[in-house]
């Protein structure tokens, strides 16, 4: 690990609130490029609100926001989505009236910058199809591209929103819980998916499945009511005494 | 002085007969997300309801009661009837709520023939006191009264009384509601037939003052939708908040500027929901 | 793709509509010499001029029924359409009238807002047009339309004889005038006022809540009672019957002398009831005139209906009464034979004599009543009776 | 579902043709009452793309539409304008107030949206009949001037259908392929989720302006038509009645299919002519009528074909394309 690699995503001191409630307070983390980074926490100790602030979601109360070098804290969401910051959603969050490779291609077609044209047809523009298409084919999706995503099962969803966000082309791509309510046989796809990524993209996941994490991760940070109460390898962090307190211990 | 005094009690006597309205619209939204554009329709068949059995028995408390009954009968009936769409998409909702008032509308004038209406007040309640050196007419300032107890009473039954605490609960969560054993249908039934009654004494109530007539049904609409909007919708305190910011509006905006009147009161609306999107008293996500 | 053909099978739909309906249209005769003479009637039968213009046709109905739906040797047929009070639907509703159901020519209509552009329509279709109570000036303007004529008074032309009634017979001369904010009340105010000017009154205040008020507290706050002697008001329906209620919670009324155009109780005055008394209006038309002709249309009125006709329900029957006469004289329902009879017309109506300016606007008796209370209510009585009002009179022609 | 090889192009034109075909032999009340139908069919397809597709129910569009009626007749009568160029000043002109009033619009969400149109429209209702004998106040502005065509004369019924058909075909195709583009799916995905639209990148804000003003451009383009038709624009070419009736025309029809908002914004203007005509009690009958369409058709006329299809293969278990029901709260 070299450590004068510019982080692709630096969070200074950011303290986030709602009416009377911090949900976040304080935090400062940093994620090297092509790193497997975990965000742990129980419920309500704003590992949401931390994705929300970083993409562009809320608005923080103080600190500051850094990708890849550039503070991006005053930019609003698409921007940063512009910029290569990609995330997926707690809730499933497609366009259930469309198929598959339509959802992907909406994704792709604003990444070409294809996607003010108000004349051709939107099946027209042949390369954001094309990409779709093989986005679709490289996570092994293919047979869910014409399908209305209405009509796929939970699991497939999950992972349609991953290739979905992947069409973006990002270099730091945000999973908000992506296993969560799945079956034993959809984590295990989703998980072999996500293991499959480009070694040079940028993964930050949250996730409550320990042995997801712990499979998945290079490096965890652990969020308690808001505050960051560790942050380092795994494997160091798994064995931290305050982490196991708070959350793993039980 | 007096200018200021005068057109504070008429902007708080049109803020009372708006809170009426409006308070039935709101809670009907914040409980079911509907929103009930006959209600107009409501308040304009319970103001002749009303009317008619004033005529026969020479009561107004009659005449008010017979208004809201029958307005809430019709309120329950429609939400029996349609109780599915009803609780369909927003679309639909508009569409159907706007079929049955233009049903209605047309109903009263089969029946009552459009020849404009007026309840007379009661007799006790007739002719003008004098108030901070402004003589004003006692019926008027009753209503005033009559709102304001109206919203400490609803106030108290909303947020200390149980069937208060049912409702709110359907309101917050409504499959937790059901599961805690709540019958929500019931309770929706019983809000909607609410809602519709209040709709239909405001009908009454406000006859002495704005009269009876065909259309009036949409201009109350109009106004009523707007309260609710601004008031936050869902809220009884924004209700009375935004019934009588848009009473008093409009008031002191037709004494003081007659000619941009339609103005004074619209584009302050557009002001309000520009910087707060949810109402004055709205949460956000409740929409 | 599939929506566009869903499109194209949509037009289709609404094409064939269009083609099966053509043989409806094609079964309809349209009128020649001996065949019944039709006319198209466009009053508002919904919304809020609902009751007034079902009085008009009221009207209309009586008087063609009286004369047993003939005129000369040719049958006449009324076809009734709703104008609904609203232009663009009484121009549809016209366009069927004229199109479809082939009328020889249109009347009616109750407010103003819809007369000049059905007199744009008439002039443009050639087909003659008699307005009954609609009083926008315009359309017996300066420019005005020859295919149409008004039986009724402009808007102002008994407010011209009540401004001076007020200043010069009342001795009322201090005025704040109440209109609702339209053209129709600038118009009437404009009338009020030439006449009560020059007969040595003066407006100490005008108040213009905009159409439709029916709570005035806002307004009559603005007005200080000691400063004047007489209310001038012009409200319809509903306001009216707010205005005068109101008038007397706030103690304005009975203190004050209320002076109004008669439109401003009909059809309300019950419903008014005391609080209309001591009311000075002028108007065209009261059940109070004494004359054989109103005698004979107060019996006639009263074998089919309750009560004494009011001013709508007699110019109904006055616009067709007027339209008759013209056919008959005109022996043709052709337009040009019948604009040239309408326009010579010279006859006595319930309400009086009546004749044609240069303009089309009627020339006629204007009757100045009073409200009096009576052993079963209200009945307004006469107090001056003005003859050959024209929409310019004043007090020296 | 195979998908059709017609182009929505060719589609519009040929229905264009099917019209002037079918009213070849009518006479010219039934060519006025269809150019009055293609008229508001053609106003509710351009909101549409707002509320079906944007997901924007808006009752203040009637606003747009009158304003551009009330430049052609300020052009025409008061400012002594050729038509064609007043006719342009009106269209214009409501898209640039559609344009200056949108970013503030596109704020509010929902309801709020909803009211906050409903009192643009009413403060433009309020202009129009406070403007005194500018815009001839509830009177309106009656004698507005049907234009010619170079040599070919626009007054009468049958050649002013013609142009409107033309003006329609033109403007519809306009619509269809604009819904049928990245942009029109772009607003798809804006009404089906705002949030993750942003997450890919898309300036949401901006689709949503696009969205109303396109709607109110198109919208003032039959606007201005139907002035130049009527001879005649009022306080009631824009208030809040005429906003209501296009909106239920776009439910009526099925939100976001284009093709339904058409056919009922034509046919519901159809009926309610022949009601009117017939019985006084039309209202009831219009309302009547609305709440059976809800009842039993509450995707709307555009659901009808899917509905018919299914009918047709109930005997064989099919996947049930999901509704585009585009709801909003």
């Amino acid at each position: 690990m070299s450590a004068a690699a510019t982080p692709t995503l630096e969070v200074r001191d950011l303290t986030v609130g709602f009416g009377g409630v911090t949900a976040l307070d304080g935090v400062t983390l940093a994620v090297r490029p092509g790193a497997r980074h975990g965000i742990l926490g129980p419920n309500g100790s704003g590992k949401t609100t931390l994705f929300n602030a970083v993409t562009g979601f809320v608005r923080p109360r103080a600190g500051r926001i850094v990708f890849a070098g550039a503070d991006i804290t005053g930019l609003p969401a698409h921007r940063r989505a512009r910029l290569g910051l990609a995330r997926t959603f707690q809730i499933t969050s497609l366009f259930p009236s469309l198929s598959a490779r339509a959802n992907v291609a909406m994704a792709a077609r604003e990444k070409l910058g294809v996607s003010g044209d108000p004349w051709r047809p939107a099946a027209a523009h042949a390369a954001a199809e094309e990409r779709a298409a093989g986005l679709l084919a490289d996570l092994g999706l293919r047979h869910l591209a014409e399908r209305t995503v209405g009509s796929l099962g939970y699991g497939e969803q999950r992972e349609l929103e991953i290739a979905v966000a992947l069409a973006l082309e990002p270099t730091l791509l945000l999973l908000d819980e992506p296993t969560a309510g799945l079956s034993v046989a959809e984590t295990g796809a989703l998980v072999e998916l996500v293991r499959q990524l480009p070694a040079a993209l940028t993964v930050v996941l949250i996730e409550h499945d320990l042995g997801v994490v712990f499979g998945l991760t290079d490096r965890l940070s652990v969020l308690l009511n808001g505050v960051l109460i560790a942050d380092g390898p795994t494997a160091e962090v798994r064995e931290d005494a305050r982490v196991k307190d708070a959350y793993l211990g039980r | 002085m007096h200018f200021l005094v005068f057109q504070t009690l008429n902007g708080l006597t049109t803020g009372a007969l708006l809170f009426f309205l409006a308070s039935g619209l709101t809670v009907v939204f914040g409980l079911m997300r509907i929103l009930n554009l006959a209600h107009g329709a409501l308040f304009l068949f319970g103001g002749f309801v009303g009317y008619t059995i004033g005529e026969r028995t020479g009561s107004f408390v009659l005449a008010a009661v017979a208004g809201a009954l029958a307005a809430g009968l019709l309120g329950l009936v429609i939400q029996q009837a349609f109780s599915r769409t009803l609780l369909g998409s927003p679309f639909n909702q508009v569409l159907l709520t706007l079929g049955i008032a233009f049903a209605i509308g047309n109903v009263v004038l089969w029946i009552w023939g459009g020849a404009p209406r007026l309840i007379r007040p009661p007799e006790v309640l007739n002719g003008s006191v004098a108030v901070a050196g402004v003589f004003y007419p006692i019926y008027r300032l009753f209503l005033i009264g009559l709102a304001l107890l109206a919203g400490a009473l609803l106030w108290i039954f909303w947020e200390r009384s149980r069937i208060g605490a049912v409702v709110r609960a359907c309101v917050d969560d409504r499959p937790m509601a059901a599961a805690m054993g709540i019958p929500v249908d019931r309770v929706f039934a019983a809000v909607f037939a609410v809602g519709a009654a209040l709709a239909g004494l405001t009908g009454v109530l406000g006859a002495p003052v704005l009269g009876l007539s065909i259309g009036l049904e949409f201009d109350v609409l109009l106004l009523a939708v707007v309260v609710v909007v601004v008031g936050g919708i869902g809220s009884l305190t924004g209700a009375f908040v935004g019934s009588m910011a848009v009473g008093l509006i409009d008031a002191f905006g037709k004494a003081r500027f007659p000619e941009i009147s339609y103005f004074t009161l619209f584009a302050p609306v557009i002001l309000i929901l520009l910087l707060r999107p949810n109402g004055l008293f709205g949460r956000a996500g409740v929409e | 793709m599939r929506r566009v053909l869903t499109f194209a099978l949509a037009a289709l739909l609404l094409a064939g509509g269009a083609v099966g309906s053509l043989q409806a249209a094609a079964q309809t005769p349209s009128a020649a010499s001996g065949e019944p003479i039709r006319i198209g009637v466009l009053d508002p039968t919904t919304g809020s001029f609902a009751v007034f213009g079902e009085q008009v046709n009221d009207g209309i109905r009586l008087y063609f029924d009286g004369v047993g739906d003939q005129i000369g040797d040719r049958p006449v047929e009324l076809i009734f359409a709703d104008s609904a009070g609203d232009p663009q639907q009484t121009l549809e509703q016209a366009r069927r009238l004229v199109g479809q159901e082939h009328v020889d020519l249109l009347m009616g209509t109750v407010n103003s807002a819809v007369a000049p552009p059905l007199a744009e329509f008439a002039g443009q279709q050639q087909i003659p047009l008699v307005l009954t109570v609609a009083g926008a000036r315009d359309v017996t303007g300066e420019n005005r339309n020859p295919y149409v004529f008004r039986t009724g008074l402009a808007n102002g032309q008994q407010d011209r004889v009540l401004g001076w009634y007020t200043a010069a017979k009342l001795g009322k001369t201090r005025a704040a005038t109440f209109a609702w904010d339209f053209l129709v009340g600038e118009e009437r105010v404009a009338g009020f006022t030439e006449t009560f000017t020059a007969a040595g009154g003066e407006i100490v205040a005008q108040q213009k809540p905009p159409l439709g008020t029916t709570d005035y507290g806002p307004f009559i706050g603005q007005v200080d009672p000691s400063s004047i002697d007489v209310v001038y008001a012009f409200f319809a329906g509903p306001g009216a019957l707010a205005f005068v209620q109101q008038m007397h919670q706030f103690g304005l009324l009975p203190n004050l002398e209320l002076v109004a155009p008669d439109y401003f109780t009909a059809g309300v005055l019950d419903q008014m009831g005391s609080d209309a008394v001591g009311t000075v209006q002028a108007g065209g038309y009261t059940a109070a005139i004494d004359s054989p002709e109103n005698a004979a249309f107060k019996e006639a009125y009263a074998a089919a209906h309750e009560g004494a006709p009011g001013v709508y329900v007699a110019e109904g029957y006055i616009g067709a009464q007027v339209v008759a006469d013209a056919i008959a004289r005109a022996g043709s329902a052709e337009a040009q034979p019948l604009l040239d009879a309408l326009a010579a017309a010279d006859l006595t109506t319930a309400a009086g004599p009546l004749t044609f300016d240069d303009r089309g606007q009627a020339v006629r008796t204007v009757y100045v009543t009073r409200v009096e209370a009576t052993a079963d209510g209200v009945a307004q009585t006469i107090v001056e009776t003005v003859p050959e009002v024209g929409q310019s009179w004043t007090p020296a022609s | 579902m195979a998908r059709a090889r017609i182009s929505p192009g060719a589609a519009v034109v040929a229905i264009g043709a099917l019209l002037a075909i079918a009213s070849w032999p009518l006479d010219a009340y039934w060519t006025g009452l269809l150019t009055q139908a293609v008229i508001f069919g053609g106003a509710a397809v351009g909101l549409d793309i707002l509320v079906g597709f944007a997901g924007m129910a808006s009752l203040g569009h009637g606003a747009f539409f009158g304003l551009a009626g009330y430049g052609l007749a300020l052009g025409t009568l008061r400012w002594g304008v050729n038509p064609w160029l007043a006719a342009g000043i009106g269209i214009v002109g409501s898209t640039l107030v559609a344009l200056a009033f949108a970013p503030l619009a596109v704020r509010v969400r929902g309801l709020a949206f909803l009211t906050v149109m409903l009192a643009f429209g009413q403060v433009v209702w309020g202009l129009a009949t406070r403007g005194g004998s500018a815009t001839g106040g509830e009177n309106g502005l009656p004698g507005v001037p049907r234009p010619s065509l170079g040599p070919w004369d626009l007054s009468g019924a049958e050649a002013f259908y013609l142009f409107t058909l033309l003006m329609a075909v033109a403007a519809i195709y306009a619509v269809v392929r604009f819904a049928g583009s990245a942009v029109g799916q772009s607003l798809i995905g804006v009404r089906d989720n705002e949030t993750r639209m942003a997450a890919l990148g898309y300036d949401v804000r901006r689709l949503r302006i696009i969205a109303f003003v396109v709607a109110a451009t198109v919208g003032a383009v039959f606007g201005a038509l139907s002035a130049a038709f009527n001879g005649f624009v009022g306080p009631g070419s824009l208030d809040w009645r005429l906003s209501a009736q296009l909106l239920l025309s776009v439910v009526v029809g099925g939100a976001g299919s284009l093709w339904g908002p058409f056919v009922a914004g034509a046919g519901l203007h159809m009926l309610e002519t022949y009601f009117a005509g017939t019985t006084q009690r039309w209202p009831l009958v219009l309302g009547l009528l609305y709440i059976v369409t809800v009842v039993l058709l509450p995707g709307g006329i555009a659901s009808l074909p899917r509905l018919w299809r299914q009918r047709r293969r109930s005997a064989r278990p099919a996947a049930t394309p999901r509704s585009r029901s585009a709801s909003e709260s």
